[in-house]
């Protein structure tokens, strides 16, 4: 492998498929501002997510070169998103099953207001 | 079992730092091989950037969390960002990327000049992003887009005069920088020093992208000046929490402005609007809070109207209440976490840009070659992982209710 | 040793009373999770004492000296090893399936609850039972479900009655509830044992009613502790209350008429009670030199005050009455902004007792209003003449 | 110094001592020498230092909080805040400055290219940096006591964090920067353990020791980013009010609880899976017997990295989550307690028919059985939700991890650090000596922390300055409990110090253990081994026999030949070089 004729452990791409990819994410960043343009309701941000997720692919595979990566690698890389979807789901999910108690004043300055005190007081007044 | 034993180079068994390099160029003495070598660097990235994308994913939850909570919010404040900027930076850092795994390849084929010309390309477009951003940046500052507790926007008056002038603080240290290559340049010059010639020369150009940058930013903010005029309706979408209508035309914006502008002394239209959705929350027994705030609101409104008189036979009127209305925090929650977001990733983007200067002198040296690409491989693999997350952060950010 | 003191805790455990172990069952909660506990405790012991004396016995039997050898070369055994991974299994879903039994129990109010809205604060609680009746004691009835609502005004705190095994964070910005049904009341003490009570906190000339000496509240009812279990910075540990249940309705009721009115109490007096009772002895003493959170009440009144803002305030009826509905428009030099609203805890006539009390505490006090401290009336009407000041100026 | 290798019977090699220049502590010298070393091992030596000193602080903290409870007002005049103060900074540098570098950062750097066979960690810069992010945090920390104190706890909880005025962003920007030390170590571990094995070290031969780190790296790498987002986040909430976890500006603390404790439970794991690899070590080395269930140790070990980042909502059982996350959770936290339960097993069965020889090491990791055992099991009753609701944020949840990670981590450090002093220092202690330490530790931990578990069923909360008369002969019992314990611990202390300037001359193996660190002469020389070590198993103690001579454990009848069979493979330089 110190022979300098090859290129060892060394695999150089090629200028084409870099070029390629390059066009078909600018392609896709076209899609995604125009595509943003049309309301399409709750899919709007699926969509998008979608085609970022198409150009992160095409990011980690050729620019990135996941694709000739030894498997271990691949592993680490992927384990993230593993570890990334238990954060994201434990917290969301908790949040959204607790969010009916959230006061629902949640933007005003909580210390100037005791809706519950205040609403006794005026029952008691009535 | 094969019994193997660790092999043993007997030049190293004399202690020493320093005899290796003189063996093999840049084979760290406590590798056997390149290769091995090559391979812990590059798994030794690998990880290092697993726990970058959970770092941003801190962030990312963040966004989620508050997206979910209030979706209008987040639509309504999405407004202030200008699509334009937003995607010429995604153009200018898939460019970035681009150049990036060609100067891979240029190191692993030895060609350096080019890889140097790759390097300073990246560069450049690094630089021509941040100019970008800093006129986003300055522009929201001085309209008072700020996070949650700095937020000062006032949808009457967007553009409050005075204050200080963002965008100068910003290119100061880039200006700096500019004069300090250029000064060092012509001095090289002057000493015939070839090889810093040959470094300070891509880096004058990657300074002076940065004012490009800013130059780009400037034409493309003006040049949607019309689109921002209609913007200015939506500010009010965030100024009132997104409670209001989106005015898609001019006139109904300006009037929403108006009618907000009445209801500022006393502001009850606000939680008017909200008492619908209010009631309906308070209907279900197991949400004594939303009971509880409807009755208070409605409480605090006939008070407010004189129709209710308090124990004492006169209305008593809270010196709280001012505050309490149309507190624009909840914009700035989005505009917390696009500062967050956005600045995070700017912080990597110097750190990449920091890093690849020093690549480039390397590079310059020509010390890079089929058996040693590792470091320009690794900063790659860098750079396509914050151009991978500016990827995801345009649409998430820029894209949202347009 | 710690065998000694496990075994013995166990046989405690038999005598649920005793209070070594565990304090008194006084909700149905507390059934259910002293039953897990020991549960728990006795297979946590199945497990522990024979792998305890494993770790004495193996040390004694096998002892070498240095350089013998070991006389079993045994590395593994997968029947075993299995055996010992399944079986603590089994056990932990039995724990797993009754904690959350009786946890799920727990989480939902019943319907018919009786409601006790509660707040926060740094450092105290309040107890508001509707109709004006607020008070920092939690009071409920024997064997009828309470809910008690909670919400908090600063940072987190968290509900803990230690005899109800019960135990809820209240969080700022969200309505936390939690429920319980009390099944050992508080009974009264005696009038004689309640008098001598009483006579000794006169003696002692305490400000503030000893629970802890005298095992009783001011009201003469036995009670449990009531804690805030999560930090909560500095008076974090003095941020205490008291449970009484009451054995029957009426008796509630008899307290509640008791606490929710100033009846024919004279305006200060009631203005010191309620400086108690609500709390605003733990950030403002009355002594002079005696600064806590905020500014001491010794000769507040009729005094000018020096704000944060550089402005000077002369500290009268209007001053007063808009610190405490508004305490961050006016901030005094030196104090941090921290004061929590009472807007809509306390009354008009509250307010007035204590401007009324803190006239008393102030050598000016006499002199401003003499006349308002004879007459109930002409109090109230300083307390309109505040009231009636425009609220834009106020706000500013 | 003596010089030359005393070559001992038996034909085998690297039994005896090193000669001046070879050993790693005296092969340069000077200060600098120390500041700008790349050697994994003088790294290792730097941490340790910097750790013990963290702890001794951490420690003294323990002794006022402990005598300021022996009276239910305070037996001291310090005030609330102080006493806040207090437990907080205990807290924080127990945990970030001692206790999560501990054992991975100083033992784990000196021991993991060794006993791997590797000449030094894969990225040896990256590890000095990584001390120099911990100096740099410590600092931080010590600033943020010089300027304002710190009185949040450890955990740093919004709101009260975004709401205090004491440095509260000192202190997290420190504890940020002590997060990516940390995950760098991590980093440099599982790079070096993947990479740089040679040949003839396989996965299953690497010692437990190593699989333990090689977990607890995993954790490192993949939470602490959480924690320095979270870090950030709570900065930024600080300095401008961001309103992600500030409830006045439409924050939520439950979220920050979330994120906090993303990291903070699999940090547990930090904490104690690398006191479980040296337990693993101690208890088979001392009974001269091959770890039982070798590959059910190893398995748990990950098993346990990775069950550790689903469990993080059990402490926030009370804290508002809502019923079907609780109940989720509670599930999913009793899975991790069954591979601890293997471990125990297993360690138990290592023991039988053994060769126990009880010395200070033994003693200790004895020690550590009986705690963790307790610590485990009671952790039960925290993962039961019914009992939990009482117990949470009580002094029993103290006791708890007090057993796990005290009686657990530190106490496994200690032994471990018995089991290698004279490999790391060359000198060898008074046995005697250290099995007093131990003994007086055992004594004084129980007589600290059981009472606590008996306040905590009481009610008494943690975080009191004061507290209620009833609980106050269990409170002085604890605290004559935590004299002794520091007593304990200073005598330990001693006893290595004394060790430095009266200790004989450490054999190359003094307790007769077989993996490759006994190899290798005592101190290792600056490329850790002379010659290259043969590659066995690591639990093999056949061929381990005592020389009474030199008092040292020598390899002999090696089943193997010494020269590997094959041809070596010789790093050859790249071609012509340029």
């Amino acid at each position: 492998m110190s022979d300098h004729s090859d290129h060892g452990f060394a695999h150089p791409q090629s200028i084409t498929t870099l070029l390629t990819v390059f066009a078909a994410l600018v392609f896709l960043t076209i899609v995604t501002v125009v595509q943003a343009s049309f309301h399409l309701g709750n899919w709007e941000i699926w969509i998008a997510l979608f085609i970022a997720s198409l150009k992160a692919a095409l990011v980690l595979y050729f620019f990135m070169h996941l694709g000739h990566e030894k498997p271990f690698n691949i592993l680490v890389f992927f384990s993230t998103l593993f570890f990334l979807a238990l954060f994201l789901g434990g917290t969301l999910s908790d949040r959204n099953a607790y969010r009916n108690q959230l006061e629902p004043d949640i933007d005003e300055p909580y210390r100037s207001e005791a809706p519950a005190e205040a609403a006794e007081t005026a029952a008691a007044m009535e | 079992m094969a019994n193997t034993a660790l092999q043993a180079d007997p030049s190293h068994d004399d202690a020493g730092h320093h005899d290796d390099h003189e063996h093999h160029e840049n084979l760290a003495h406590h590798f056997d091989t390149y290769e091995q070598q090559f391979d812990a660097g590059k798994l030794g990235i690998w990880v290092f950037l697993v726990t970058e994308v959970l770092f941003f994913g801190g962030l990312f939850c963040a966004y989620a969390l508050y997206r979910n909570l209030r979706p209008d919010v987040f639509a309504g404040s999405s407004e202030f960002l200008n699509t334009k900027l937003g995607a010429i930076n995604t153009g200018v850092l898939l460019f970035s990327s681009l150049t990036m795994a060609w100067g891979v390849r240029c190191a692993q084929l030895r060609q350096h000049k080019m890889l140097a010309g790759m390097l300073a390309a990246t560069l450049s477009c690094a630089a021509i992003f941040l100019g970008v951003k800093a006129i986003e940046y300055s522009h929201k500052w001085s309209m008072g887009l700020l996070p949650a507790g700095l937020y000062t926007y006032d949808p009457a008056n967007p553009h409050p005069a005075g204050g200080p002038n963002y965008l100068l603080w910003i290119c100061a240290p880039f200006a700096i920088g500019l004069l300090f290559v250029v000064g060092w340049l012509i001095i090289a010059k002057i000493k015939k020093d070839e090889f810093k010639v040959r470094v300070l020369m891509p880096l004058t150009v990657v300074f002076a992208c940065f004012f490009v940058g800013v130059q780009l930013g400037t034409i493309l903010e003006s040049g949607g000046e019309g689109e921002h005029a209609a913007g200015d309706d939506h500010h009010v979408v965030a100024g009132a929490d997104g409670h209001a209508e989106h005015g898609d035309d001019h006139a109904e914006g300006r009037a929403d402005e108006h009618l907000e502008d009445l209801d500022q002394p006393n502001n009850l239209a606000i939680e008017k609007a909200d008492l619908a959705g209010l009631e309906v929350l308070a209907q279900d027994q197991s949400n004594p809070g939303a009971r509880d705030t409807l009755e208070a609101l409605k409480r605090q409104e006939a008070v407010a109207s004189g129709s209710v008189l308090q124990g004492d036979q006169r209305p008593v009127e809270s010196p709280t209440e001012k505050r309490v209305t149309a507190t624009p925090k909840q914009a700035g929650v989005f505009f917390s976490i696009y500062y967050c977001m956005t600045g995070v990733h700017a912080i990597h983007i110097l750190a990449g840009m920091g890093v690849m200067i020093w690549l480039l002198v390397r590079a310059t040296r020509a010390e890079f070659n089929e058996n040693y690409f590792g470091p320009i491989d690794y900063v790659g693999l860098y750079w396509h992982l914050v151009d991978l997350i500016w990827i995801y952060l345009f649409p998430l950010l820029y894209l949202i209710g347009k | 040793m710690f065998d000694g003191l496990f075994l013995r805790g166990s046989h405690l455990l038999a005598d649920t009373a005793h209070h070594l172990w565990f304090p008194e069952q006084a909700s149905t909660y507390a059934a259910e999770s002293d039953g897990t506990y020991s549960m728990i405790l006795w297979i946590s012991l199945a497990f522990f004492i024979p792998l305890a004396i494993l770790m004495v016995y193996f040390p004694i039997k096998y002892y070498q000296r240095k350089g013998g050898k070991a006389t079993s070369r045994v590395t593994h055994h997968n029947v075993l090893e299995v055996t010992w991974t399944i079986v603590p299994c089994i056990f932990l879903v039995i724990m797993f399936v009754r904690g959350s039994w009786g946890y799920l129990d727990m989480a939902t109010p019943p319907e018919g609850a009786k409601q006790v809205d509660l707040t926060a604060f740094k450092w105290g609680w309040s107890m508001n039972y509707g109709k004006g009746a607020i008070h920092p004691e939690l009071h409920v009835v024997l064997n009828q479900p309470t809910k008690v609502v909670m919400r908090s005004t600063d940072v987190l705190h968290s509900f803990f009655i230690p005899a109800f095994r019960l135990k809820q964070d209240v969080v700022p910005g969200r309505y936390i509830t939690a429920w319980f049904q009390a099944t050992t009341p508080t009974p009264k003490v005696s009038q004689e044992e309640y008098e001598a009570a009483l006579a000794a906190h006169e003696e002692s000339g305490d400000e503030v009613w000893d629970y802890d000496r005298y095992q009783m509240t001011p009201d003469g009812y036995r009670y449990f502790d009531l804690f805030c279990a999560e930090y909560c910075g500095r008076d974090h540990s003095a941020m205490q209350s008291y449970v009484v249940v009451h054995e029957t309705q009426e008796s509630w009721d008899e307290w509640i008429r008791k606490i929710s009115s100033r009846g024919e109490t004279p305006l200060a007096e009631y203005g010191e009670k309620l400086y108690q009772l609500r709390n605003c002895i733990g950030c403002h003493s009355n002594e002079p030199n005696n600064i806590l959170v905020g500014p001491t009440f010794h000769n507040l009144y009729g005094y000018e005050r020096q704000m944060a803002d550089g402005e000077t305030v002369l500290a009268d009826e209007q001053y007063i009455r808009e610190s405490i509905l508004d305490p961050k428009a006016k901030v005094v030099m030196g104090f941090q902004p921290q004061m929590p609203s009472f807007k809509g805890q306390l009354s008009d006539d509250d307010i007035a007792s204590l401007i009324a009390y803190m006239k008393t505490l102030s050598d000016r006090g006499e002199t401003a209003s003499e006349a308002a401290l004879d007459d109930d009336a002409a109090a109230a009407d300083d307390a309109d003449a505040a009231a009636a000041q425009p609220v834009e100026a106020i706000a500013n | 110094m003596t010089t030359g290798a005393a070559t001992a019977p038996g034909g085998v090699r690297d039994a005896g001592f090193v000669s001046d220049n070879e050993n790693y502590l005296k092969n340069s010298s000077g200060v600098l020498s120390w500041m700008f070393t790349l050697d994994h091992k003088r790294i290792g030596i730097m941490y340790l230092v910097g750790i013990l000193t963290s702890f001794l602080g951490g420690g003294l903290l323990a002794m006022v909080i402990r005598y300021h409870l022996m009276a239910p007002g305070g037996a001291t005049t310090i005030s609330n805040d102080a006493y806040n103060q207090l437990f907080t900074l205990h807290g924080a540098i127990m945990v970030f400055l001692f206790i999560i570098p501990s054992i991975p950062a100083a033992l784990g750097n000196f021991l993991v290219p060794v006993m791997l066979g590797a000449k030094d960690v894969a990225f040896p810069r990256l590890n000095l940096s990584s001390f120099y992010l911990w100096v740099g945090g410590a600092i931080f920390f010590v600033g943020a006591l010089l300027m304002n104190g710190l009185d949040t706890g450890w955990t740093f909880y919004t709101p009260y964090s975004t709401s205090t005025d004491t440095s509260v962003v000192m202190a997290t920007f420190g504890a940020f920067i002590l997060g990516f030390s940390s995950i760098f170590t991590g980093l440099n571990f599982i790079v070096t353990i993947n990479t740089m094995r040679p040949p003839g070290m396989t996965w299953f031969r690497m010692p437990l020791f190593l699989w333990a780190t090689y977990a607890t790296s995993i954790i490192q790498v993949l939470a602490t980013p959480v924690l320095g987002i979270t870090l950030l986040l709570l900065i930024a909430e600080n300095v401008m009010h961001i309103g992600i976890f500030d409830p006045e500006f439409n924050g939520d603390p439950v979220t920050y609880q979330h994120f906090f404790w993303f990291y903070s439970h699999p940090a547990v794991y930090i904490m104690i899976l690398p006191a479980f690899g040296i337990i693993s070590e101690l208890i088979s080395v001392h009974s001269h017997k091959g770890i039982f269930g070798y590959r059910f140790i190893a398995y748990s070990s990950i098993a346990l990295a990775l069950l550790s980042f689903l469990v993080w909502g059990h402490h926030m059982f009370t804290s508002g989550m809502s019923s079907v996350t609780v109940v989720i959770f509670s599930a999913l936290t009793f899975t991790v307690s069954v591979p601890s339960a293997i471990k125990v097993f297993n360690w138990v069965a290592t023991m039988y028919k053994g060769a126990i020889s009880l010395t200070t090491p033994m003693c200790y990791a004895l020690a550590f059985l009986f705690l963790f055992t307790i610590g485990g099991l009671t952790g039960l009753f925290l993962g039961t939700i019914s009992t939990d609701l009482h117990l949470h944020d009580t002094y029993f949840v103290v006791a708890h991890f007090h057993y796990v990670m005290m009686g657990g981590t530190v106490v496994s450090f200690v032994g471990g650090l018995f089991h290698w002093w004279p490999k790391m220092t060359g000198k060898m202690f008074n046995e005697a000596g250290g099995r007093i330490s131990a003994l007086i530790v055992f004594v004084g931990f129980n007589l600290t922390f059981l009472p606590q578990f008996l306040l905590g069923n009481q009610g008494m909360p943690r975080r009191y300055a004061t507290y209620d008369p009833e609980f106050q002969w269990l409170h002085q019992l604890s605290s004559i409990g935590a004299f002794t314990l520091g007593i304990g611990l200073l005598v330990a202390g001693l006893v290595l110090l004394h060790s430095l300037y009266a200790g004989r001359q450490a054999p190359a193996n003094p307790w007769g253990g077989a993996t490759l660190e006994w190899h290798c002469t005592s101190p290792p020389p600056f490329y850790n081994f002379k010659h290259a070590p043969v590659v066995g198993d690591p639990y093999e103690f056949a061929n381990v026999h005592y020389d009474e001579a030199t008092d040292n454990y020598v390899f002999t009848e090696l089943p193997r030949t010494l020269v590997p069979e094959e041809p070596v493979k010789t790093p050859t330089p790249a071609g012509g070089q340029s």
